[in-house]
Parts: C-alpha cells; sequence; structure tokens
C-alpha cells in the first residue's frame, strides 16, 4: 500500500526532502508544501534529487505555497503536478498512510 | 479494532521536551492494544546512545524511558544501518537490543502501516 | 472518509497549523468527515484564549473556534503537554474537558486516549508540524 | 514515626526528594490521605517505586493501569480494582505513598 510523504521544510535548510526521497516506495506520492515548496523550482537545490526519483514516485507541489512564495507564475520543474488543498485532501484519501517529514 | 501504527523518531535527544512527550504518545497507543512499532532514523538515532547522562545540562533523563516501552508491549524497536553508520555509530552504541534495517527495507515497513506519526 | 488531524506546530512557529486548518476546512466542505484534531507538543498554543492581542492581528484560534462551531468539530487540546506549558489545569479538568480559563472557545482539554480513539475511529490519520 | 519527622514535602503533599523516602515515611503519608496499608497497597506501592527508579517515567493513569496489568494481571490491572485500594484516584496516590513526584494528568 503507497504512502503520502509530506515534506514542509525547505531543501536549503533540511535534508528531509532528500531522506524523504531515498525512502519512499515506487508509487508513493511525495506533496512539497510551506518552504519544501521552494524545492520544486527549476535549479533549486533538490532539483536533480527530484528529476531522479520521478520515474518510481509522484512528486506535487501546493499551488497557495507557492504564491504565497511569490512564484504563482513560475514553472516548477518538469513532472511536478501542481495542486490545491483539495488535491491534497484527495492525496490523502488516495494513500492509506500520510507521513510528514517535519 | 487494532491498527498498525508507527512512530518515526528523527530528532536527537534534549531538544526540549518532544521525546518525552512522543514516548508517552507512543506508550499510550501501545496501552490501547494497538500494534506500535517504532522506527530510528536520521538523528532519531541518537536517542538510543548508551551512556547518555544529561545532569550536567540540568536536564531531565529520559533515554531510560525506551527501556520501559516493553512494559507496555512495544518490542519491536526498527534502526536504520545507514543512519548509524553515518554517525559513527554501531549496534554496540546502542542502549537497546533493535533489529537493524537497511535503506532500502524502510519503504517495505512504511507501506505496511496504518498510520504513520512522526517526531 | 474519517480524517483525525494531528497539530504539533504552535502559530508563532510555523505555518504548520494554518496548512491544517486549511485541509480540515477543505476536507469539510469535500464532504468527510473529521473525527478530530488533536493539538499536541507545542501545537497546544493554538488554543490559547486571546492568543492574538490586537482585533485585526491574524489569529488562527479564531479560525479554529469558527470551524468548530460551524461544524461542530472536536478540537483537543493535549492536556498534559498544556499543563507543562502553564495552562492553569483544574485537578477535574480531565473529566470535564474545560479549563478554568484561557482555553478559546471550541477547544477543550483530554488525555491522549482521546487522540488514541481518534486513530482508531479514522480512515486516515494526517499530522502537521513538530 | 511521628508526623513531625516528615521529610519536606510539596504543596500538593508529594516528597520533595525521592530518597527521602522509607517504608515508615510511606505509613505516614498514607495517613494523611487516611488509608490502611494492607498487602494489597504495598504490592502497588513497592512496584511503582522501582518502576519510578529502573525507568525514571512517571506514567499516566491509563499507562499505569497497563502496567500493573503487566506485573500482577489482569484482576489487578484495572481501574474498577486500583479505585477500591486508592478511593482518591490510584495513580495519585500510589505515587504519592511511594515517594514520588506528582504524575501527569490524563484521561
Amino acid at each position: 500500500m503507497s504512502v503520502l510523504h509530506i515534506v514542509n521544510r525547505s531543501p536549503c535548510e533540511s535534508r528531509s526532502l532528500e531522506l524523504c526521497l531515498a525512502r519512499a516506495a515506487a508509487g508513493d506520492t511525495v506533496l512539497l508544501i510551506e518552504n519544501a515548496v521552494y524545492a520544486a523550482m527549476r535549479d533549486s537545490i533538490a532539483a536533480r534529487q527530484i528529476e531522479t526519483a520521478l520515474g518510481r514516485i509522484a512528486v506535487c507541489v501546493l499551488e497557495p505555497d507557492l504564491a504565497a512564495r511569490g512564484f504563482a507564475a513560475a514553472a516548477p520543474l518538469e513532472g511536478i503536478a501542481r495542486i490545491d488543498y483539495a488535491g491534497f485532501v484527495e492525496l490523502s484519501v488516495a494513500h492509506r498512510a500520510a507521513l510528514s517529514w517535519c | 479494532m487494532n491498527k498498525n501504527v508507527l512512530f518515526i523518531m528523527r530528532r536527537a535527544p534534549h531538544a526540549g521536551n518532544h521525546a518525552h512527550e512522543t514516548l508517552d504518545a507512543v506508550m499510550t497507543v501501545a496501552a490501547f492494544d494497538q500494534s506500535v512499532r517504532v522506527l530510528f532514523v536520521d538523528d532519531g538515532v541518537f536517542q538510543l546512545k548508551k551512556d547518555q547522562d544529561p545532569a550536567a545540562i540540568g536536564l531531565k533523563h529520559v533515554a531510560p524511558w525506551f527501556q520501559a516501552l516493553r512494559i507496555y508491549g512495544v518490542h519491536e524497536l526498527f534502526v536504520e544501518a545507514e543512519s548509524l553508520s553515518e554517525r559513527s555509530l554501531g549496534e554496540d552504541d546502542l542502549s537497546l537490543p533493535v533489529q537493524l534495517l537497511q535503506r532500502d527495507q524502510i519503504a517495505g515497513l512504511l507501506g505496511s502501516q496504518d498510520v504513520i506519526l512522526t517526531s | 472518509m474519517k480524517f483525525a488531524i494531528q497539530v504539533n506546530s504552535s502559530p508563532y512557529q510555523s505555518q504548520a497549523s494554518a496548512t491544517a486548518y486549511q485541509f480540515v476546512e477543505t476536507a469539510l466542505r469535500k464532504g468527510h468527515q473529521v473525527v478530530r484534531v488533536f493539538f499536541y507538543h507545542e501545537g497546544i498554543y493554538n488554543g490559547l484564549h486571546d492568543a492574538a492581542s490586537a482585533d485585526d492581528d491574524w489569529s488562527i484560534a479564531r479560525c479554529w473556534s469558527a470551524l468548530a462551531k460551524d461544524h461542530d468539530i472536536d478540537l483537543v487540546l493535549c492536556i498534559s503537554a498544556a499543563q507543562q506549558r502553564g495552562l492553569p489545569v483544574a485537578e477535574t479538568a480531565g473529566h470535564t474537558g474545560k479549563a478554568e480559563s484561557n482555553v478559546a472557545e471550541g477547544f477543550h482539554l483530554a488525555g491522549l486516549g482521546q487522540w488514541v480513539d481518534a486513530i482508531i475511529t479514522a480512515d486516515r490519520v494526517v499530522s502537521f508540524g513538530g | 514515626m511521628r508526623e513531625g519527622m516528615l521529610p519536606s514535602t510539596t504543596d500538593a503533599g508529594f516528597l520533595v526528594d525521592v530518597e527521602d523516602w522509607s517504608e515508615e515515611i510511606a505509613e505516614i503519608l498514607a495517613a494523611r490521605l487516611a488509608l490502611q496499608l494492607t498487602e494489597a497497597h504495598w504490592d502497588i506501592i513497592r512496584f511503582m517505586r522501582a518502576y519510578y527508579l529502573q525507568f525514571n517515567h512517571l506514567p499516566n493513569a491509563r499507562l499505569f493501569t497497563k502496567a500493573v496489568e503487566n506485573e500482577f494481571g489482569k484482576e489487578k490491572g484495572n481501574s474498577r480494582y486500583l479505585y477500591r485500594l486508592f478511593p482518591d484516584g490510584p495513580l495519585k496516590c500510589a505515587c504519592l505513598i511511594a515517594g514520588l513526584p506528582k504524575p501527569p494528568s490524563c484521561i
């Protein structure tokens, strides 16, 4: 059964995203929220890690958190889906367990 | 109803009373007859370091609390091997017997849980 | 679906409480149930009365209180976590769920047993902050 | 031993120093709660004290009952039995008489 991984820390401040990606299973979803949305930007410090993981793992970013930080118009890394809070709720329904890497 | 509940400890000890409150939650969930497991990864492995003595820093000695987990039926303690080696620790440095998991085995553990709580 | 939600950070420490609020509000709007929101660790600061002093101060406690009122959801502050952080808790508070003062409308005090009960009842458990 | 020889206690009546405890002191502390200690009380009090000294941990009420059940079985590890022994609250009274700090509130 798949797991929804929720990451909320900036990749410049914390290794949470990297460590989460290293432990996520194929078919899991990683959702970037709060300061972790900075990881979703092209050329971010975490861009290569995310690109490597994308084949196995779905990666989503929470749109309102991008907008709050001035990135509403910016395109995230290719392959990352933008979702809203309704999408967040749907993801948590679709996965058996949610894990917050805070 | 019985659920598989996994607690993940990722923080080093002596950071406020976080470990203390997390252990209260671990024990209480177990006392309600749920299947509780604890996974130590990242700096959380330092929680199990032997010979901790926080007297000089004026903090409560929480390390012995881990020994009390068995009283409440929590017997499955997992430690990620890479988290230990990245911190120059080995199994001998730990205060309790644990099951070692390789990093690529963690996904399997996570995937078999109904509830995952981190702290 | 039935959700149990845990909030572990104070409103002045991180965005986690605000995210949890948006999540809960959306889940309710989409027809899901929220069995209980349990405030643990630093999360108990979300339920203090008058946490925002000026009327125009943003107050997550007020948002949670309004949500509790509109949707009749159970907002629980962990009694021992609250007591350790200085909230005056009467000897009987654990039984009545009421603190003498300082707890915002819609919140009440209860023990970890209430959280376990929520975990057991819910289909999904999501925690925020820590 | 008389009441006047009791070591210092907190406002709630708990010993300030865990080390000050003896079985005689326990009798005085129990008398203050109007409890006449029987062997059944002593089982719980000695167990609680050993638990605390070993683990440095004070359980909440639910954990206390579970720990007693683990040690003595279900016929003692239930709140009806424990309340019969300690009508003013089993965990609080057992900790007080065992010379331990005040336990946390729970449930």
